[in-house]
């Protein structure tokens, strides 16, 4: 009943046979053991479970292991790679400067949801960070910090730039 | 939810009464009745497979008609639970003379419970529609073979 | 939050999958991006006992021009509608229309095909393919055949596709010059599904008349439709802010049976729709303006 | 021996962020122990109804099973899940962890399964087939009360809970002798607190040890671990819980689940580790919900706007059993319905009743989000009747700041205010006048905005134990390690709200320390002595001066073991860059990392000092708190579909002291968008036969990023005189104040359409139709539809 998948998780590249209906969100917790990657609901509506799946945000809980077979997979773990400097990405140092969590546990999908949006955006307008978090629900913040640690980040990533 | 409509048969209605109160016949009928056993006098039990598209459940229930004035009205009662829930409903189904056809006018109560009210709520009034068409095409057909 | 157990087939072409449809028949259900029926899966609403992936069939996912027209891979994500440079140019409607979906990660794994094979009630693709008179292809073991827009959409939930179809692709026209689209959408606020969707498209001719015009309409009824007293309304007639008005009224015809739910009443949904496709008319007909311009 | 303050009241970030930011923070699912199994539950699709049978076989021997278990099965294993509220005259109403003869809410659990797996667990709970007696559901709790209505508990002859009143002033001559008399039916609806992480579960029985170990996510661990004890009948010391990383809770981890005892109970009965997790579906139907209320207002008024009296008639819809706190809520609601308003009669009347619904607890505010409404509500409602300003009836009614502390007739005390001061800032913060003229003008375009109001006054750091039903105070312990290192130990257990840093703030500047060199723990009974919680904003104003009074203690025995070394008074030292000196002469000085080494190696202490550095402290408040603001918000609606624009909002809040202004931001922030939910979106709606329509995130609307503008926030600065920090507590502040602004704000722009009251949440269609009605109705002004905020949609 297994099928075996191959994915390169953070850079690492996992093997596993693996039960069809098994959520990828539940792989990355259960079998690789990165429980960064959180669930808060199961009907893609609050975007605790984002991941970048070949560089892009997506649900990790309405993904099935199977699909991402063969994917290139970062999750907030190995995030601070991504970052080029060793040490935080500077979307994470912008929600830890900027207060962008209160309880955290929205927090991982939130700041890969917003890694995304600079990738394709450098220089988003409040107006495009709201919109490009709709996917993500906090409870804890009322978004403006976030917001706030979003145009840090990108303030940041563009000195870095230069 | 409330059920109300009518569904014009093509047949007399001595026809149409003695087909719906023909358990073999009615199985026959019901959307996705994959059994129905009679374990008393107009008290059938059932199972069901209902959905639609993309959705489907397996329900097993019962089906007990009651009040009947032949060939004139009875009463309908469906009940199934499963996995998505439970579905119950409770109809007058009145047989009205139209030439050589017959109007069948029902009027009911119809709920959900369980997963199929908290998540499948804006799709239930038209599926209870929808199965309820689909039995009434069913027994148009069943009445035309 | 655990989908029953499946038996689980991911076919690297076309032929594969249609010989494996035809194999497992209604037991199958065919997976896309997963958006529309992963979560029926995990709720358990759905337990296919099969289902065949088509994510690998990478052929089916692409945008281009042909003869006139342009194609899009059944594949193809709403994300790479929205930012396709040729949609955006030549048939803006889609790439509107996506970027009122969902949110960037379900349009980053949604797909156009999915989405349109689903026939959800509330999504908001089938009202602008209606208003692109978009022709929708579905391959069978006996060849493909080409569906319009206006004859795919049955009932909620059930589209034209026959046992033993896929649909692959989905054929839009390139848009005439003086022609503005929109699509308006009332979110529903929770899902952000379209508790109404309205697409439009309209020409502009000589002397600012109204040469050709469609408006599609989405989450009002079981299935999307063609709001035709609308756009017979229109047709011919010098464009106005009040003749759009006025033609927005005939957005519901009688005979459509009124979606209703806790979020909307028949009501309110029917007075919606009036209000979407004036909105997205006049949307249109400002576009269509400034590209005449 | 003064304190510097150097990082209170400093935007410290937080020291608990880079774990959670780099997905290395442990949250209970996030555990896994050798051999855990996971439970599942199977719950009723009913919400009234008579269990016929429960058939566990197929589930029973599905591969993988390890257990499948019925109320019957548990029968004397363990009590039932506890409330701690009494009043007087109140039924009680006993629930079994799993129902046994009766269901009484959808969602209720009636068997479990235990499972290697979630996967198999999550199979085999289909499996169990449970046979129902449907009975009829009471759902409207106005209905609940009529004569021959279905009663929920057998044992009584009707569904009332208990009725619960107050009176203070003469409320009769007060009607008696008003000019009019303004009245209102208002309704705060069912909420789902919706805290982003569910409610999980992992426990593990040591029977060599004799020892239960219970992680849970929740607020409240020590009195979860003693509820536990009492519920499973163990002694108390047999039970150890840990909170570990919380993600949220908003009261619903204020409480003690059926749940919690049950993974609880099974660790010890198989002698396997366990775990359960919520799914957000359960969440929805088993975890509590909050408000739920609906009242009558009636305010006696003379004609310059003077209140005289208030009468309040509540109905509170408690569910179908108790959780900890569910009665309580309520008369919270009841003890600050003046508001900060001087209102010399007051009555108020409380009905509790039961229905077929899950309970009601404590929710973000408990008690006083409800109070503000009304009386916020009725404000205006009084406003709009003699043509004033809101504004300036609010002015005139509030007491003056030399009246404090301010006695209620509700017999409160208010601690220090100044809500004039605070009214002004928020005033003139939005451009007030501006804004009125801003109003007017667009209102002959044909379009509609709205300004709302809301002065507050809530009720905080709960509180002196004499007023809670479970103890008020909160403990610290300070431990400072040999090498000069400083634990903090609290009960005031956090979930998100960053005690680990304001404390470390508080304790740096009392030793003379940096913020690195302290250790906030919490969460784990095992290490840190008994507390109360994290809840009712009490976390710093209780907690955090229970820590300030701990530190001092310690901070007294070092400056005496280093005047003793120094040979100087004690009371001449100053803490600070990690030495303690001579405050006269800096360079007299001994590093703090040598006095307390001394204070273990024990050589050279003052004679009769015992050795060691740990002190305790056991803070017990005088008074709650009352923090206090004003809100503006700004709204347009669009009078075509009824949709509500927020375009602006302003909050000047006071919250006594500030220790870290970040965090301050962040509370009021997160509480302005949780009531936002509640005022615009947010309805937890079950059906005409108990069912939960809004049984997912896909129904149950809760704000995103794109609802909400940049909020502009401000404060003002009383010092509470009941703890020697000066806190006030603000965890609930946004939530308290804001609903009401935002619904006066949607009334005020209603007002051409002669609308006056529109109760929660403001839905388009509700909107649409009462516009609609007033244009049939006729003379009222059409309209073309909103311009500006169009694509700003509160969806």
């Amino acid at each position: 009943m297994g099928v075996v998948i191959q994915v390169r998780v953070n850079g690492k590249t996992r093997q596993h046979e693996v039960e069809p209906r098994l959520l990828f969100v539940h792989y990355l917790r259960d079998v690789l053991g990165l429980t960064g990657t959180h669930i808060g609901c199961e009907t893609s509506l609050c975007g605790a479970c984002t991941v970048l799946l070949n560089g892009k945000a997506v649900k990790s809980c309405t993904l099935l292991a199977v699909q991402a077979d063969g994917a290139e997979v970062v999750t907030i773990e190995g995030l601070a790679a991504l970052g080029g400097n060793g040490g935080l990405h500077p979307v994470q140092e912008g929600f830890w400067e900027k207060h962008g969590l209160q309880c955290g546990y929205c927090t991982p999908g939130m700041i890969l949801a917003a890694v995304e949006l600079l990738q394709a955006n450098p220089k988003p307008k409040e107006e495009e960070i709201r919109r490009a978090l709709a996917g993500n629900l906090c409870r804890c913040t009322g978004y403006q910090h976030i917001v706030d640690a979003v145009q840090f980040a990108a303030k940041k990533m563009a000195a870095g730039k230069r | 939810m409330k059920l109300q409509g009518s569904y014009t048969l093509p047949a007399k209605r001595e026809a149409v009464w003695q087909l719906l109160n023909d358990p073999k016949r009615l199985a026959a009928c019901l959307p996705g009745c994959e059994q129905l056993d009679v374990v008393g006098s107009d008290h059938y039990l059932v199972r069901l497979k209902l959905g639609l598209a993309a959705i489907s459940g397996s329900f097993s229930g019962s089906v007990r008609l009651s009040d009947k004035k032949p060939p004139d009205s009875f009463r309908m009662n469906v009940e199934g639970r499963g996995a998505a829930g439970f579905v119950q409903g409770e109809a007058n189904i009145e047989l009205v003379s139209d030439g050589d056809q017959t109007v069948v006018r029902y009027s009911g109560v119809a709920s959900v419970g369980g997963l199929l009210a908290s998540v499948g709520n804006r799709m239930m009034e038209l599926a209870a529609r929808r199965t309820l068409e689909q039995f009434f095409a069913n027994v148009a057909s069943q009445l035309r073979a | 939050m655990i989908p029953a157990a499946f038996e689980y087939h991911a076919p690297k072409s076309l032929e594969e999958a249609l010989r494996l449809l035809n194999r497992h028949g209604s037991e199958a259900k065919l997976l896309a991006g997963g958006h529309s029926l992963l979560p029926l899966m995990k709720l358990r609403l759905a337990a296919p006992r099969c289902v065949i992936d088509l994510g690998r069939i990478h052929a089916l996912r692409y945008i281009r021009e042909e003869n006139g027209r342009i194609a899009i891979g059944a594949l193809t994500t709403h994300t790479e509608v929205l930012e396709s440079p040729l949609l955006r140019t030549k048939c803006p409607l889609l790439p509107q229309t996506a970027w009122e979906i969902g949110d960037v990660q379900v349009r980053n794994r949604g797909t156009i095909g999915g989405s349109l094979a689903h026939a959800d009630p509330a999504a908001d693709y089938p009202a602008a393919v209606l208003a692109l008179d978009a022709e929708i292809v579905a391959a069978s073991a006996d060849g493909t055949r080409t569906l319009r827009a206006a004859e795919f959409f049955v009932d909620m939930l059930t589209t034209a596709l026959l046992p033993g179809e896929i649909l692959t692709e989905v054929r839009v026209p390139v848009l005439p010059p003086g022609t503005g689209t929109a699509y308006r959408k009332l979110h529903q606020p929770a899902s952000g599904f379209a508790i109404v969707g309205a697409a439009a498209r309209l020409t502009l001719g000589s002397g600012g008349k109204v040469e050709r015009v469609a408006v599609g309409l989405t989450g009002v009824a079981p299935k999307a439709y063609r709001a035709a007293a609308v756009e017979k309304a229109l047709t011919g007639k010098k464009a106005s802010e009040k003749l759009l008005a006025e033609a927005a009224r005939h957005a519901v015809p009688q005979d459509v049976e009124l979606l209703s739910d806790l979020h909307a009443s028949a009501e309110y949904r029917k007075a919606m729709a009036v209000v979407f496709t004036r909105r997205a008319l006049e949307d249109a007909l400002a576009r269509a303006q400034s590209k005449k311009r | 021996m003064a304190t510097a303050t150097r990082y209170i009241g400093r935007p410290l970030k937080r020291k608990e962020d880079p774990r959670l930011i780099q997905g290395l923070a442990h949250y209970v699912d996030d555990l896994r122990l050798p051999e855990m199994h996971y439970v599942a539950f199977v719950r009723s699709p009913h919400a009234h109804a008579r269990i016929r049978s429960i058939d566990t076989t197929r589930a029973q021997t599905a591969p993988g099973v390890l257990a499948v278990l019925t109320g019957q099965d548990l029968d004397k294993a363990m009590g039932v899940i506890p409330c701690a509220a009494q009043l007087p005259e109140m039924k009680l109403a006993l629930r079994p962890p799993l129902a046994k003869e009766r269901v009484l809410f959808v969602g209720e659990p009636v068997a479990l399964v235990v499972a290697a797996d979630r996967y198999t667990a999550r199979d085999a709970a289909e499996l169990v087939e449970v046979e129902y007696e449907p009975l009829t559901p009471v759902v409207d709790p106005e209905k609940a009360l009529a004569k021959g209505a279905p009663v929920l508990h057998p044992q009584y002859s009707d569904n009332v809970a208990y009725r619960w009143e107050l009176e203070g002033g003469d409320v009769k001559a007060a009607f008696a002798k008003a000019d009019k008399v303004i009245r209102q039916r208002m309704v705060n609806q069912r909420l789902i607190p919706v805290a982003m992480e569910p409610r999980a579960v992992v426990a593990d029985y040591q029977p060599g040890e004799n020892q239960l170990t219970v992680w849970s996510s929740t607020q409240i661990p020590h009195l979860l671990r003693t509820q536990i004890a009492a519920v499973l009948g163990v002694p108390e010391y047999v039970v150890h819980v840990i909170a570990p990383e919380v993600g949220g809770g908003f009261g619903s981890k204020l409480n003690v689940y059926a749940e919690e005892v049950l993974v609880a109970h099974l660790a010890m009965r198989l002698g396997k580790p366990m775990k359960w997790t919520e799914s957000r579906r359960e969440n929805f139907q088993a975890t509590i919900h909050g408000r739920d209320q609906i009242a009558t207002m009636e305010l006696a008024v003379r004609r310059d706007g003077t209140i005289l009296g208030l009468r309040c008639r509540i109905l509170a819809d408690l569910g179908a059993y108790y959780q900890l706190l569910t009665p309580l809520i309520p008369t919270l609601t009841g003890l600050m319905i003046c508001g900060c308003y001087k209102i010399p009669a007051v009555r108020v009347e409380i009905t509790g009743v039961f229905t077929n619904k899950m309970a009601t607890d404590a929710y973000r505010g408990a008690g006083r989000p409800e109070a503000t409404y009304f009386i916020e509500r009725a404000m205006d409602l009084v406003a709009a009747e003699l043509k004033k300003d809101p504004a300036e009836i609010r002015r005139k009614n509030f007491p003056q700041p030399k009246e404090f502390p301010y006695a209620t007739p509700t017999g409160l005390i208010y601690d220090s205010a100044n809500y004039q001061k605070s009214l002004d800032a928020a005033l003139k913060k939005s451009n007030y006048r501006k804004l009125r003229a801003q109003q007017a003008k667009l209102r002959r375009q044909g379009r509609y905005l709205g300004i709302g109001l809301s002065t507050y006054v809530e009720i905080c750091a709960m509180g002196p134990s004499s007023a809670m039903p479970a103890g008020g105070w909160e403990s610290a312990t300070v431990r400072v390690e040999p090498t000069g290192k400083v634990n903090v130990l609290t009960g005031a257990s956090p979930h998100g709200q960053g005690q680990e840093t304001s404390f470390a703030q508080i304790a740096a500047d009392l030793l003379g320390l940096e913020p690195d060199d302290i250790r906030v723990v919490h969460g784990d009974t095992a290490v840190v002595p008994y507390g109360i919680g994290t809840f009712g904003s009490r976390a710093t104003a209780v907690g955090g001066t229970a820590v300030y009074t701990a530190l001092t203690k310690v901070r007294d025995k070092l400056a005496a073991i280093a005047g003793h070394i120094l040979q100087e008074d004690p009371k001449r030292l100053v803490f600070r860059d990690r030495k303690i000196f001579l405050k006269s002469n800096p360079a007299k000085s001994l590093a703090f990392a040598e006095a307390v080494s001394a204070a273990y190696v024990a050589k050279t202490l003052p004679p009769g000092m015992e050795p060691g550095l740990e002190a305790t402290h056991f803070f017990e408040p005088s008074n709650f708190t009352f923090p206090f603001g004003a809100h503006v918000a700004v709204v347009e609606v669009d009078a075509e579909t009824g949709e509500v624009h927020l375009l602006r909002y302003v909050a000047v809040d006071d919250c006594g002291r500030v220790i870290n202004p970040l965090l301050v931001d962040g509370q009021v922030h997160g509480g302005i968008v949780q009531s936002l939910g509640q005022a615009f979106l947010e309805e937890a709606v079950y059906d005409e036969n108990g069912q939960l329509l809004t049984g997912e995130l896909t129904d149950y609307a809760i704000p995103r990023a794109w609802d909400v503008p940049r909020l502009e926030t401000a404060r003002t600065v009383t010092p509470s005189p009941v703890n020697p920090l000066g806190v006030k507590g603000v965890g609930e502040a946004g939530t308290i104040g804001a609903t009401p602004a935002l619904i006066n704000a949607v009334v005020d722009a209603l007002a051409p359409f002669g609308v006056r009251h529109l109760d929660m949440p403001a839905r388009r269609e509700r909107i649409w139709q009462l516009i609609r009605r007033a244009r049939q109705a006729g003379s009222r002004p059409t309209a073309r539809r909103a311009g500006a905020g169009r694509d700003r949609r509160v969806r």
